[in-house]
């Protein structure tokens, strides 16, 4: 679509650009103000230059639980992205079926995070929880509380519950999406169904896909409150992530200074991957409309 | 094939459902027995938690101030999101690229990292513990997704019918009402839909900006964690009851999801 | 204000950022920029390039910080003059 | 290679048809010759594509069957029918390469890569699309695009026919007449049977050998393009081929003739004998407008009429008469003149055309089988 | 009401879209704009609706500028080659929607709105909704909107485009006696000169973002301007010959001669462009004059009574427009006639030097 230049359009966008710009400028300043000083209190601040950054970044905590974090980011998406395509593409097209499939699937995105928590902190218990009682019953030692390995295990298949939904329902719209006669052509070029998921499917899914995983990717750099309740970061720091550390840094033990530094390198992964997927994604309308303007 | 495929349809809904199942099956039954014996359904099946909630101002308000804050939430969603999705779908103006990657960061900015500067900023402004404070900050994270989905929805209506109704002599907020709004209701319902969605489920943030009058029940379910231990009964009934909001919303746009969930970007 | 915790470094760091915006709106008004493709692999515009040198300059003063000794303002000078570059042939 | 024989051949998409309505195809009964070229042609909902994807197998036809060659198909689902089909919009799978595009079907049936290069070549070479073949198929223009999806079918040895589904809509205009070539190319060429599905009377006379006309479920006329044209033995034919379409004039039998509305047109003997016996049905004249003479002096047999309306449109002009009540029109060439007010009409007979109930009455066996 | 554009210009990123448009309309008057996709039809009439600005130039309405008066105060009506309706209102509300902005009483629209469905034939369908309908009749539905209120100035691009053919020329016949009846200024856009001929009314030819030629459409056929015009005006384009004119014989490459005569006689000596009209040619000699030239069928294209001859030789390729059906398998050798009284002749440029008709009549107006 061509749009029409006209700068009268601000006017349209102020009242979202004041909207954000307060909730998010004013605080991300304050926050750089914070990665400069050390504060004790409201009138007792000093200036310290980078020393904060230096010493976050050299922080062997700090770098654990960063690397805690992509480890975790990795494995959630390995398992989420290709279960999740797997799932959109069994679910049924049509029908009451299909109404229901969609809002069985659509449950675990509208629970309270903190009841995701809860659920699976019962889920899994040994003694109460179903998933614990049958898993210890098979002879398995299992207890999420006491082992690091287990807890990991806990948490991840918690995401993967909560979230695999979110990456099934947008493959299933894309699917949707794709016009009858790209399949009716597929058989008729024999194409085996490997074939038809691979040349058809997957391409027409790429849209949705990197959406998908950016959604995905962000959300579960930014894990918080699910472990939290779960496993309260434990067993030692094996389930502390990122967003646990650095809340426990400003809040719970109030290094304001520190925890604002660790937030402005936080905040700048941030800034680099979404400017890495925006990119894909806008490259990627801009290769449709190429197509589209030489179909019309 | 398709017995294959509804196989595993039908085991991963079990998969999605158990653990839900779990929860309620919890909710009926009396500390003693959840601690007691284990079994799949409810021996002794029991409102007893229901009626804690439902009795007690403390729990019940707490849904009152999560609906109120999430309504308010999409609510003033809605209104910014509409005309500005509305000037990224038909116009060009300066710095418009720039502005909408702005708003899709903020989208991805971790709660964690505003937290301290919104707890200061809104005490400065005098919101703290209100609703309309909570409100306003998940704004900050469905006011970029929702203008986002908006323009995907937008951008599929032919501009022709805006100029059309402008020929035909409609002025814009009638034009706006009357025709736009109508034919993008799909966009509309999906918006809804995830503005709710973030705003109920969220607790870092609505925890910390409340205390008393606005806080949320995700919030007041801490409480059952008393001095004799977990109170795993009145617990999962309130975790139920959480769910149930959630499952309405969906019934009530599951017609619209299939599109939606595309974010009108298929 | 009192609890943003103005310093002065950090209000010229923003007074700059601000500046910097600012100019190249006015920029922009007065003469479109139209998209090109320099030694970046995709096209960008003037407020892409911008974009990329303040992010890329970022990241580097973080490792100049955190993993060597050199003096930060040893990369803030290299930081303004590879920004520079990306304006003109980014 | 096959003959495609439909027999008693009906469709409902309806689970339970009562009335003929629900039908989007009547039952019929027709064949498709081997290496035939044929146009299925019709307006807009007619059932031409439903007919079309019946023969492809996409759609299971709710009564009678298909045959390939005397073997019954109804079971046999599309990918054993060894039939290909070209969609309305470009299909393409835009992650692959041209080069991948042609030898994608080949390779689902695991031919050897050798072969599978030496006919890819060949029909690029055909198709004049060589030279891009290792570029990505997703940023080719519609044309090109179209030309692969054809390509798609032609690399295939075991074809037995090509099915069209209106595959110019997307194409510029000025690029369809060297699409609609190269097809007739690659008809003469390969001796395949191909079936092209279209809405206009152009791109079906171009290409067809014969032309099936559709009509609201129904083919109604079956031929060459010049026995549509100067036979059409249902007034729908008449009215949906030529442009404009044949003059379609109610009328009564009288004793003095054919009554066209207070005008009376003498008939021969062998006329009259031709409608004696059509009972109660409702008759109509049809003429085309390139066969109504058209002259400024009175002669034997003429009619006077008015002339109401000239379009000259450079090549040729259209001129409308006004016959009694009717509107009549003529189509003269460019260098003829016409007459300013009063003109004198002719109608030749070996033109006019008369139809009971719509249905072409006619004048011998020798003329139908035309 | 007149309409009159002065100067128009407007480009998008650097891209001319039109280029110093000086037209005037009459009151009253029907005109067509004749030019290929993006010849600049489309931009002409957004800039009188007033959906886009233009970069330099004034349009005036009864001599008063427009030219920054927003759409809604422009009374026109406008109908576009997409079917564009309100999908969520039905087909009387859609109709009825600019008289109700327009504040007529009710019972009026409730006339007005019927008496258009009925022109337009639609009024069986006025409880539908637009995409109920099919394409015909949502485009009528359009129309209909298009019509019923009366504008001063009636805008339709491409309107009939995407409709089956025979729809097409229904329709288009039915528009034509719509226009007479009134006397706004109506403006129809089209790219197939067969449109623009039938349709009558004067004709702009666009081409490239300016203005060719005005006057009515017949005229440009048989005295195009230059090289474009005439090509504009052939379905399919014209045949283009180069050859020599010397003092006594025209020369075409090695293969054709003729003595100089007819329309050629007072032609400077040089090297021009011929055309040749597809419809001028043929397979039986017409004349004793008539240049004889042996080619090689390309394609036969049948039209029920007509055809389509694509023929060529190592000199040439060439297209004829036969009467009656002349079925012939690729590669058949053929003769083919051409008269040399029928010959347009261009110039290196493209510009016409003579066209092959006797005289030229007055009132075609001319824009370099």
């Amino acid at each position: 679509m061509n749009k029409t230049q006209n700068n009268k359009a601000w006017f349209l966008v102020l009242p979202v650009f004041l909207l954000v710009a307060f909730s998010a400028i004013i605080p991300l300043m304050t926050v750089v103000n914070y990665s400069v000083q050390d504060i004790f209190d409201q009138n007792n601040a000093y200036f310290v230059g980078v020393e904060w950054y230096r010493e976050v970044l050299q922080d062997p905590r700090l770098q654990d639980s960063l690397l805690r974090q992509f480890m975790y980011s990795g494995s959630v998406l390995a398992i989420e992205i290709p279960l999740g395509i797997a799932v959109a593409l069994m679910m049924p097209t049509r029908g009451a079926m299909a109404s229901l499939t969609l809002i069985v699937l659509a449950i675990p995105l509208l629970i309270p995070w903190n009841v995701v928590g809860t659920i699976w902190q019962i889920f899994a218990r040994a003694d109460i929880g179903l998933l614990g009682y049958v898993i210890n019953g098979m002879g398995i030692d299992y207890n999420y509380a006491n082992n690091a390995v287990d807890a990991w295990l806990t948490v991840v298949l918690m995401d993967v519950w909560h979230w695999t939904s979110l990456i099934a329902l947008l493959c299933y719209s894309g699917l949707r999406a794709i016009p009858d006669a790209y399949y009716q052509a597929a058989r008729i070029d024999r194409a085996s169904n490997w074939a038809i998921f691979k040349y058809i499917q997957l391409p027409k899914l790429k849209g949705v896909l990197i959406i998908g995983i950016l959604l995905r990717f962000m959300d579960s750099f930014m894990i918080y409150t699910e472990p939290f309740v779960l496993t309260g970061g434990g067993p030692g720091n094996s389930t502390t992530f990122l967003s646990q550390t650095l809340t426990k840094m400003a809040i719970g033990q109030f290094d304001i200074g520190p925890a604002a530094a660790f937030s402005m390198i936080y905040f700048l992964i941030v800034l680099l991957v979404s400017w890495l997927f925006f990119t894909t994604i806008s490259q990627l309308d801009k290769d449709k409309t190429k197509e589209i303007s030489h179909e019309s | 094939m398709s017995r294959r495929k509804n196989v595993g349809i039908w085991a991963y809904s079990v998969f999605v459902l158990l653990p839900v199942y779990w929860l309620i099956n919890m909710s009926f039954k009396s500390n003693e027995e959840i601690l007691g014996t284990f079994s799949m359904w409810p021996q002794q099946f029991t409102w007893a938690n229901y009626q804690v909630i439902f009795t007690d101002p403390s729990w019940y308000n707490g849904y009152f101030n999560s609906i109120y804050y999430v309504v308010l939430n999409s609510i003033i969603t809605l209104l910014v999101a509409l005309p500005a999705a509305y000037a990224f779908s038909r116009y060009k103006f300066v710095g418009d690229k720039h502005l909408f990657f702005w708003l899709l960061t903020n989208r991805m900015a971790p709660p964690a990292v505003f937290l301290l500067p919104f707890f200061q900023l809104y005490s400065s402004v005098g919101l703290f513990d209100t609703h309309i404070a909570v409100a306003l900050a998940h704004c900050l994270f469905s006011v970029p997704l929702a203008v986002w989905i908006l323009e995907g929805f937008m951008s599929s209506v032919p501009r022709e019918i805006d100029e059309t109704a402008f020929i035909d002599g409609y002025s814009f907020p009638r034009f706006f009402i009357r025709i736009f709004l109508p034919l993008i209701s799909s966009g509309i319902g999906v918006t809804v839909f995830f503005s709710f969605m973030f705003s109920w489920v969220e607790l870092l943030l609505a925890r910390t900006l409340t205390s008393v009058e606005a806080k949320p029940i995700a919030a007041i379910m801490t409480r059952t964690i008393g001095a004799s231990g977990v109170d795993w009964g009145v617990l999962a009934a309130a975790g139920v009851l959480t769910i149930i909001p959630g499952i309405l919303v969906i019934y009530f746009v599951r017609n619209h999801v299939a599109k939606g969930f595309a974010l009108g970007r298929v | 204000m009192s609890w943003m915790a103005w310093t002065l470094p950090t209000a010229v760091f923003f007074a700059v950022i601000a500046t910097i915006l600012v100019s190249m709106t006015v920029w922009e008004i007065r003469s479109p920029c139209i998209e090109r493709k320099g030694l970046l692999p995709i096209a960008t515009t003037r407020g892409d390039r911008l974009f990329i040198g303040l992010l890329s300059s970022a990241f580097f003063h973080l490792y100049i910080v955190g993993f060597t000794t050199i003096n930060i303002w040893v990369a803030l000078v290299l930081s303004i003059i590879w920004l520079i570059s990306v304006m003109r042939w980014g | 290679m096959a003959e495609i024989r439909l027999t008693n051949l009906a469709h409902s998409y309806a689970a339970d048809p009562e009335h003929t309505t629900d039908y989007a195809i009547h039952e019929m009964n027709h064949v498709w010759e081997q290496g035939g070229a044929y146009a299925l042609l019709g307006p807009s909902g007619c059932g031409k594509s439903t007919l079309l994807n019946i023969i492809s197998g996409l759609v299971k036809p709710s009564h009678g069957s298909v045959t390939f060659d005397g073997v019954e198909v109804n079971n046999v689902s599309t990918q054993d029918r060894n039939i290909a089909q070209v969609f309305q919009f470009p299909v393409i799978y835009d992650s692959m390469t041209v080069y991948d595009n042609l030898a994608f079907p080949l390779r689902n049936m695991k031919v050897l890569e050798s072969e599978i290069d030496a006919k890819v070549r060949e029909v690029a070479e055909i198709l004049e699309l060589s030279s891009i073949l290792q570029r990505k198929a997703n940023n080719l223009s519609a044309d090109q695009k179209q030309k692969i999806s054809m390509g798609r079918g032609l690399v295939r040895d075991d074809v037995s026919a090509i099915l069209f589904d209106e595959p110019l809509t997307v194409i510029d205009p000025n690029l369809k007449w060297k699409l609609r070539r190269k097809l007739k190319q690659i008809h003469e060429r390969y001796n395949i049977t191909m079936v092209y599905v279209t809405h206009d009377q152009l791109e079906a006379s171009t290409f067809a050998d014969k032309i099936a006309l559709m009509y609201e479920g129904k083919i109604v006329q079956f031929g060459t393009p010049r026995e549509l044209f100067e036979n059409p033995n249902h007034t729908f034919v008449g009215y949906f081929i030529g442009s404009p379409g044949m003059n379609l004039l109610k009328m009564t039998l009288s004793e003095q003739g054919a009554e066209l509305g207070g005008i009376t047109l003498s008939l021969n003997e062998e006329q009259r004998a031709l409608l004696q016996d059509v009972g109660n049905a409702e008759l109509t004249l049809g003429i085309r407008p390139e066969f109504v003479q058209l002259s400024a002096n009175q002669n034997e047999d003429s009619l006077t009429c008015t002339i109401q309306h000239t379009e000259d449109l450079g090549t040729y002009k259209i001129v409308t008469v006004l016959l009694g009540e009717h509107t009549i029109k003529i189509r003269l060439d460019e260098e003829q003149q016409i007459p300013t007010q009063e003109a004198y009409l002719n109608f030749p007979n070996q033109w006019m055309k008369f139809y009971a109930d719509d249905y072409l009455i006619n004048s011998s066996e020798e003329d139908s089988n035309e | 009401m007149s309409l009159v554009l002065e100067n128009v210009n407007r480009s998008v990123d650097n891209t001319s879209h039109l280029k110093d448009i000086n037209l005037s309309f009459e009151p009253g008057s029907f005109n067509v704009l004749l030019g290929r996709t993006l010849a600049g039809k489309t931009s002409l009439m957004r800039v009188i609706a007033g959906l886009d600005k233009v970069n330099s130039g004034r349009v005036l309405v009864d001599g008063q500028d427009v030219t920054s008066l927003s759409v809604q105060k422009r009374n026109i009506s406008m109908v576009y080659q997409q079917f564009i309706n309100y999908p969520n209102m039905n087909v009387y509300d859609n109709i009825a929607s600019p008289l109700i902005l327009a504040g007529t009483a009710k019972a009026e629209i409730k006339r007005r709105v019927q008496e258009t469905a009925e022109m337009l034939r639609i009024e069986p369908f006025l409880k539908r909704y637009p995409l109920e309908l099919s394409g015909g009749q949502q485009q009528r539905t359009a129309m209909a909107r298009a019509l019923v209120k009366d504008a001063s100035i009636l805008l339709f691009d491409e309107p009939l485009v995407n409709l089956d053919y025979k729809l097409r020329e229904e329709l288009r016949q039915e528009l034509r006696e719509l226009f007479k009846l009134r006397n706004s200024i109506a403006i129809y856009a089209t790219t197939e000169p067969n449109e623009a001929l039938a349709l009558g009314g004067t004709t702009t030819l666009l081409h490239q973002g300016h203005v060719l030629q005005t006057g009515p459409a017949i005229e440009q056929y048989r005295y195009p301007i230059n090289l474009d015009a005439a090509d504009l005006y052939s379905e399919p384009p014209i045949n283009i010959l180069p050859g020599t004119i010397s003092e006594q014989e025209v020369t075409f490459d090695e293969y054709a001669s003729f003595p100089v005569a007819g329309h050629f006689k007072d032609v400077p000596v040089g090297a021009y462009r011929f055309g040749i009209r597809p419809s001028h040619m043929s397979l039986v000699p017409k004349n004793d004059d008539d240049i004889e030239l042996s080619v090689q069928v390309e394609v036969a294209e049948i039209s029920a009574s007509e055809t389509f001859l694509h023929v060529a030789n190592k000199h040439f390729q060439l297209v004829l427009q036969l009467s009656g059906v002349h079925d012939y398998r690729t590669n058949t050798p053929v003769k083919i006639y051409l008269p040399p009284e029928k010959l347009f002749l261009f110039n290196s440029e493209g510009g016409i030097v003579k066209a092959p008709y006797p005289e030229r009549k007055k009132g075609a107006q001319q824009h370099g």
